[in-house]
C-alpha cells in the first residue's frame, strides 16, 4: 500500500475539516519524524517466529537501516513490543505487564499466524491464546508461520507510516485515525 | 544381556511381572508396590545397571491410567519397558523413582500435571506446565473443557 | 523493617536474595522463567518454571492423523525441526514396516545435518551474545542464511518446512541443490575459523567457559543430559552412532566426545560437531542415487495397535517419541521425549555456587529452546 | 609565526574587553559565563549526538551490516530522530521507588560528565577554565558519576538495578586507581597537572614519544581502566545486557534514559580526549626536531583538527573493544585491576621517576 492511499478521501475531509494551525501542524510533524523514524523494539520471543526476528535483525535483513537497531530489554525504553510468537494463558498475563511496562508512546505488532489467530493451535489446543489482541491492542499483523523477514520489515514500514498520521496536538485525529 | 535372559532375571526379582507384547523393548507389567523395589534393583546390580531413564509417560488407557518407564543401560546397551498400572482415577498414585533417576523429577511433575497421577516421596510434586489453580488434567481422554478447547 | 532488625545476626548474613530470570529476559532464550536465589552474586539455588509456552502439543496430537502431526514437531524444537519430521517418518515407517528408497534417506540424513549446522550457528550466536560479544551473534547467522536459502529452494520455505512426509519427502531437491550444498561447505569452512578467533581463542571466553558448571558423567547419565551437552561430560551419547538410522550406518564420522565435563567442553563439542556434519554431508551430496523421493503410502495412514518408540539425534541431544496407537488414523498418545526438557533439569544441578554470570553461560551452553521443554 | 593564526586567547581577550566595554565587570562576568555555558552545551549536544551515530556505523561496519541509512543521507539525522523520540517519551513513575533520588540520579550523571569537560583544552586558549590541578579536578569530578549511578540502582527499586549499581560501585572504586596511577605516571614526566602546560611541553614530541616504554605501558594501561570506568564493552558489566537487562538503568525511560544514554558516550569521549592530551599531545601537531619544514606543515592543520583526530582514533579504539570482546565475569574484572593492572602502575610510577631522574627521557 502506497502512502497516498494510506490517506484516503475520508482523512483528508478530516483535515480540511479539523484545519489545523501552522505551529501545530509542524511540531506534529517533528515529532512523528522522530517517532516513526526510531522505534526501538522490546527483545521479546516466545517461539519460532523470534528466530526470523533475530534473523530479521541480522546482517543480511538489517533492521538498523530503519532505526530499529536498538534493541532494549527493558520494557520501559522500548517503543514497539514485536510479540514473536504462541502466547498461551500462563504467558497473557505477563505479556499484558510487559505492554504495561512499557511507556507510552507504545506499539504492538503482532507477528506470525499464532500472535494473529492462535495459527496452527487455534483448534483442540486448550493453553493458547487465540490471537494476542486478546490481551493488548495490536497496531500491525504480520501474517505467516514464520513470517518471512521481508514480511517483518513491510509491517514495520507499515508501522512507521501509521505513526506518521499521529497527532499530539489534536489527539482527536489520532483517534479516528485508528489508534484506540 | 538379551531379552530372555533380562525377563527371567527380573522375574527372578518380581515374579507377578507380566510380560506385555511388544517387538521393539521387552515390556513388563508390574504391580505398582514393588516399583519402588525393583528400579533401585535394576540401577544398581552390576548386571543389570540401568542407569539411564530416557523416556518416562503416562497413557490413560480410560479404564487404567499407567505410567510408563523406558529404561537403558549405558554400559550393556540393553534397554526394558516398564509399565505400572492403577484403577483409581479419582487419587492415582505411585512411588517416585526420581531418587534413582533424578530426570525422573521433571517427568513426573509433568505427569502429575497432565494426568493428576501423583508420586509419593518426590520432593516437589506442584504442576509444571499449567497454573497452580487450573481445573483438571489435559491429557486425560475424559477431559472436557469447553471454554478453552475449540474442537475442530 | 523491624522484622528485619529483630533478626539474629547469622540469619542476615544467610538472608537471600531472589531474583526473577524471565519469562521475558534476553538471556533466557525465550519465556523460560528461572527464580533465582543468589547470595551476594553467587547463585544458591535456581527454580525453573515452565509452561510460558506450552501449548498441549501432545493432546493435538491425539486429534491429528500422522501427516498432520509433523506440522506439529515442526514447533517443538524449530531450530532442529527437519530432525523432528524425520522421527515421526521413521516411527510410522517401522510401525508400517515401509522400505523407503535410498535416495530418500540420503535427502533426509542431508537435510539433517545441514539443520544441525544451522542449529549450532544460532547457539554459537547467542552463545557469544550472552557471553557479552554482539559480533558473534551477526556473523552467525550470516552464514546461516546460506542454508536457509538452500532450503528455501528445495522445500519452498524457510525454516520450517514440514519437508519429510510418511515414506519420503515432499517434493524431489532442487536441481540446484548439490552445487549450493557444496557452495555453502567451501564458504563456511573458511567462516568458521572467524568462529574460533573471534570467540574460541579468546582470554577472556576461555576465562569465562573453563571449569563453570561442571557436569560430571553420572550426573549427566542420571538427569538424562544428552546431546552435545552430555557428550561434553565424555558420555557416549549419539543416537547416530548407538542406534544408526537413516544412511547414518554407512557414512563415517566420529562421535564427538571432550572429557572436561565444563561449559568450555560443551562449547567446543558443538563447534567439532559443525566440522562432522561437514565431513558427513561431503560423503553423502556427490553419490544420491537416482529414483523416487517417496515411496507408496496408502491415503489414509493407520498405524497397527501397539507401542512404538522412536530415537532420533536431534541438534540438543536424543528426542523420543513413544506412540500407544489403537489402530486407527490418529495417534491414541503421543509423547515427545524431548532432549531440553531433561537438560534443563540439570540446571539447579550444575550452577550452585557460580555467578550470575556464569547462570547464564551455563544456560546458553545447554542450548536450550523453550518451545522443546514446554511443548 | 603561523602557529598564532589558530591562536584564540587573543579571541578571547577581544571578547573580554569588548563586553566590559559597555557593562560592569561583573555582568561581564555573568555575560561570559552563559556564553560559555551555551557553547558547551550545544557541543555537548552535537558531540553526544555524532557519537552514537558513530558507534552505530563503527558495529555495523564490524557486523557486515549497513547501519542506519534511512533517516537523511547515510541515516546521519538517525540520533536527531531517536533525541526527539526519547525526548516526548513517557517519564514512567516507580511505585515505590525514592522519588527525589531516582530523578536526581541522572542529572548526576550528567552533570559531571559535562563539569569535567570544562577542563578539556580543544585548542590553545579554547577552554573553560585552566586549573594548575587539572588533572586532579578531572579524575576528581568524572568520578562522581559512579554516585549517579548508584543512587539510579537504589532508588529504582528494582533488584536488577541494585546489582547493576553495585557492580559499577566497585568497578569504579577499583578502576579509578588505575586511572588516576596512569596519569601520575605522566605526572611524574610532565611535572604539572595543568593541562595547557601539559600539552605546551609536549610540541617538541608527544608525551607517549617522550616516555617511550613506561608512557606507553601508561597509556595502555589508562585506556584499559577508562573502558572500564566509562561502563563499556568488554567492562559494561553495570547494564550486562544478557545478565541484567539493562542493569542500573532499566526503571529508567525517555529523557532520563537518554541522559544515562549520553553521559555513557560523553565519558567516553572524555577520557578518550584526556589521553589524547596527556598522551598524544592534545591539540599539539605532530612535530619531529630538527625538520623544519616539516613542521611548518603539519603546523598549517588547526589544532582543532588535530584533536578531535587524536580523540576520535581512540574512541574508535574503544569502539572495536567493545564489539570484538565477550564480556568480563566480576570477580574477573576485579582480578585484573587488583592483580595486575595496579602492580604494574606502582612499578612504571617507579621507572618512570627513576627514567626521569636519569634523563633517560628525550
Amino acid at each position: 500500500m502506497k502512502e497516498k492511499d494510506f490517506r484516503d478521501n475520508e482523512t483528508l475531509d478530516l483535515f480540511k475539516r479539523t484545519g489545523g494551525n501552522f505551529l501545530m501542524t509542524s511540531i506534529d510533524a517533528v515529532i512523528d519524524w522522530g517517532r516513526s523514524n526510531s522505534v526501538w523494539p522490546l527483545t521479546f520471543a516466545t517461539s519460532c517466529c523470534g528466530i526470523e526476528m533475530m534473523a530479521t535483525g541480522a546482517s543480511r535483513h538489517d533492521f538498523a537501516r530503519f532505526g530499529i537497531e536498538v534493541y532494549r530489554a527493558s520494557p520501559r525504553q522500548a517503543d514497539v513490543i514485536v510479540v514473536a510468537g504462541t502466547i498461551v494463558n500462563k504467558m497473557a498475563p505477563v505479556l499484558k505487564r510487559l505492554y504495561d511496562q512499557m511507556s507510552e508512546p507504545r506499539y504492538v505488532i503482532a507477528m506470525g499466524a499464532c500472535a494473529v489467530s492462535g495459527g496452527p493451535f487455534y483448534y483442540n489446543s486448550y493453553h493458547v491464546v487465540r490471537g494476542v489482541d486478546h490481551v493488548i491492542p495490536v497496531d500491525v499483523y504480520i501474517p505467516g508461520c514464520p513470517p518471512r523477514p521481508e514480511a517483518l520489515l513491510y509491517g514495520i514500514m507499515q508501522l512507521q507510516r501509521k505513526i506518521k498520521l499521529e497527532s499530539i496536538t489534536r489527539p482527536e485525529q489520532t483517534m479516528i485515525l485508528g489508534k484506540q | 544381556m538379551d531379552n530372555e535372559t533380562l525377563k527371567a532375571r527380573i522375574l527372578e526379582i518380581v515374579p507377578e511381572a507380566q510380560q506385555e507384547e511388544n517387538k521393539q523393548f521387552l515390556t513388563l507389567l508390574l504391580p505398582a508396590a514393588k516399583l519402588h523395589d525393583l528400579a533401585l534393583k535394576l540401577k544398581n546390580s552390576p548386571e543389570l545397571a540401568f542407569d539411564f531413564l530416557f523416556c518416562l509417560s503416562g497413557v490413560d488407557y480410560i479404564k487404567q491410567l499407567a505410567v510408563v518407564y523406558h529404561l537403558r543401560s549405558t554400559q550393556h546397551k540393553h534397554a526394558l519397558v516398564i509399565k505400572v498400572k492403577t484403577d483409581d482415577r479419582v487419587n492415582p498414585n505411585f512411588d517416585t523413582v526420581c531418587d534413582i533417576w533424578r530426570t525422573a523429577e521433571f517427568h513426573e511433575r509433568e505427569i502429575y500435571d497432565m494426568f493428576g497421577i501423583r508420586f509419593n516421596n518426590h520432593p516437589d510434586m506442584r504442576r509444571i506446565f499449567l497454573e497452580e489453580d487450573w481445573k483438571g488434567y489435559p491429557l486425560r481422554k475424559d477431559y472436557i473443557d469447553e471454554v478453552n478447547i475449540v474442537e475442530f | 523493617m523491624k522484622e528485619i532488625i529483630n533478626l539474629p545476626v547469622s540469619n542476615i548474613e544467610e538472608e537471600e536474595y531472589h531474583i526473577n530470570m524471565g519469562p521475558q529476559h534476553p538471556s533466557t532464550h525465550g519465556v523460560l522463567r528461572l527464580l533465582v536465589s543468589l547470595q551476594g552474586e553467587m547463585v544458591r539455588s535456581l527454580k525453573p518454571h515452565c509452561g510460558y509456552i506450552h501449548r498441549g502439543i501432545e493432546k493435538m496430537c491425539e486429534k491429528d492423523t500422522y501427516p498432520q502431526v509433523i506440522h506439529l514437531t515442526d514447533r517443538i524444537d524449530y531450530l532442529s525441526a527437519h530432525i523432528n519430521n524425520h522421527a515421526v517418518c521413521l516411527l510410522v515407517e517401522k510401525a508400517l514396516e515401509v522400505d523407503v528408497p535410498e535416495r530418500v534417506r540420503y535427502i533426509r540424513t542431508i537435510m539433517d545435518e545441514l539443520a544441525r549446522i544451522q542449529s549450532h550457528q544460532l547457539w554459537w550466536s547467542s552463545f557469544g551474545m550472552d557471553l557479552g560479544g554482539l559480533t558473534c551473534f551477526f556473523y552467525g547467522l550470516r552464514d546461516r542464511e546460506m542454508i536457509l536459502d538452500i532450503w528455501e529452494e528445495t522445500t519452498g520455505s524457510r525454516f520450517l518446512q514440514s519437508y519429510n512426509c510418511p515414506g519420503g519427502v515432499m517434493q524431489d531437491i532442487h536441481p540446484n541443490f548439490q552445487k549450493k550444498v557444496h557452495a555453502f561447505l567451501k564458504t563456511f569452512k573458511k567462516k568458521i575459523k572467524d568462529y574460533d578467533r573471534i570467540l574460541s581463542g579468546n582470554v577472556i571466553f576461555e576465562n569465562r567457559s573453563q571449569g563453570v558448571g561442571i557436569l560430571s558423567k553420572e550426573d549427566a547419565i542420571s538427569y538424562g543430559v544428552t546431546g552435545p551437552s552430555g557428550r561434553g561430560s565424555g558420555w557416549s551419547c549419539d543416537v547416530r552412532k548407538t542406534e544408526p538410522y537413516s544412511m547414518y550406518g554407512k557414512v563415517q564420522f566420529n562421535e564427538v566426545l571432550r572429557y572436561e565435563c565444563d561449559t568450555y567442553s560443551r562449547y567446543m563439542v558443538r563447534m567439532q560437531e559443525m566440522h562432522e556434519s561437514m565431513n558427513i554431508i561431503e560423503q553423502l551430496i556427490d553419490n544420491i542415487p537416482e529414483g523416487e523421493h517417496s515411496a507408496k503410502m496408502k491415503a489414509v495412514i493407520k498405524l497397527p495397535a501397539g507401542e512404538y518408540f522412536q530415537r532420533v539425534e536431534s541438534a540438543r541431544g536424543e528426542l523420543g517419541l513413544f506412540v500407544v496407537s489403537d489402530g486407527n488414523k490418529t495417534p491414541y498418545r503421543m509423547k515427545f521425549r524431548t532432549p531440553s526438557f531433561s537438560n534443563l533439569s540439570v540446571l539447579d544441578h550444575i550452577s550452585r555456587g557460580m555467578k550470575i554470570a556464569d547462570l547464564v553461560a551455563i544456560g546458553a551452553s545447554l542450548d536450550l529452546v523453550i518451545p522443546d521443554i514446554d511443548r | 609565526m603561523t602557529f598564532n593564526i589558530y591562536d584564540f586567547t587573543s579571541f578571547n581577550r577581544w571578547i573580554d574587553e569588548g563586553l566590559n566595554s559597555f557593562m560592569s565587570p561583573t555582568w561581564a562576568l555573568i555575560t561570559e559565563m552563559a556564553i560559555i555555558g551555551i557553547v558547551f552545551l550545544l557541543f555537548y549536544a552535537v558531540v553526544g549526538l555524532f557519537l552514537v551515530y558513530a558507534e552505530r556505523k563503527v558495529c555495523a561496519f564490524m557486523q557486515n551490516r549497513v547501519g542506519p541509512n534511512r533517516v537523511g543521507p547515510y541515516g546521519i539525522f538517525q540520533t536527531i530522530a531517536d533525541f526527539i523520540k526519547l525526548l516526548m517519551k513517557e517519564l514512567v513513575y516507580i511505585k515505590d521507588s525514592d522519588k527525589l533520588l531516582f530523578n536526581l540520579a541522572p542529572f548526576i550523571v550528567i552533570i559531571a560528565s559535562f563539569m569535567a569537560l570544562s577542563a578539556v583544552p580543544f585548542a590553545k586558549g579554547l577552554h573553560a577554565i585552566d586549573f594548575d590541578i587539572g588533572i586532579l579536578y578531572v579524575i576528581a569530578v568524572s568520578s562522581l558519576g559512579v554516585v549517579g549511578i548508584l543512587l539510579a540502582g537504589w532508588s529504582s527499586n528494582n533488584k536488577y538495578s541494585l546489582i547493576g549499581a553495585m557492580r559499577s560501585g566497585a568497578q569504579i572504586v577499583s578502576y579509578e586507581l588505575s586511572v588516576g596511577l596512569s596519569l601520575l605516571t605522566i605526572i611524574v614526566l610532565a611535572g604539572t597537572m595543568q593541562f595547557s602546560e601539559i600539552v605546551e611541553m609536549q610540541r617538541n614530541g608527544w608525551f607517549i614519544f617522550k616516555g617511550h616504554i613506561p608512557a606507553i605501558i601508561a597509556f595502555i594501561v589508562f585506556l584499559v581502566a577508562s573502558t572500564a570506568e566509562t561502563n563499556r564493552g568488554p567492562f559494561d558489566l553495570a547494564e550486562a545486557e544478557s545478565e541484567l537487562t539493562a542493569g542500573f538503568h532499566t526503571e529508567y525511560s525517555g529523557i532520563k534514559f537518554a541522559f544515562f544514554f549520553l553521559a555513557e558516550y560523553m565519558n567516553m569521549f572524555l577520557v578518550a580526549s584526556i589521553a589524547a592530551t596527556v598522551f598524544w599531545g592534545g591539540w599539539m601537531p605532530f612535530h619531529v626536531s630538527g625538520w623544519a619544514g616539516f613542521n611548518t606543515i603539519m603546523d598549517y592543520i588547526p589544532p582543532f583538527i588535530w584533536y578531535i583526530g587524536k580523540t576520535a582514533f581512540i574512541i574508535w579504539l574503544m569502539m572495536l573493544f567493545k564489539w570484538t570482546f565477550p564480556r568480563l565475569r566480576i570477580d574477573q574484572l576485579l582480578t585484573l585491576e587488583w592483580k595486575y593492572l595496579l602492580p604494574i602502575n606502582l612499578v612504571n610510577i617507579l621507572f618512570m621517576a627513576f627514567l626521569v631522574l636519569m634523563h633517560w627521557h628525550f
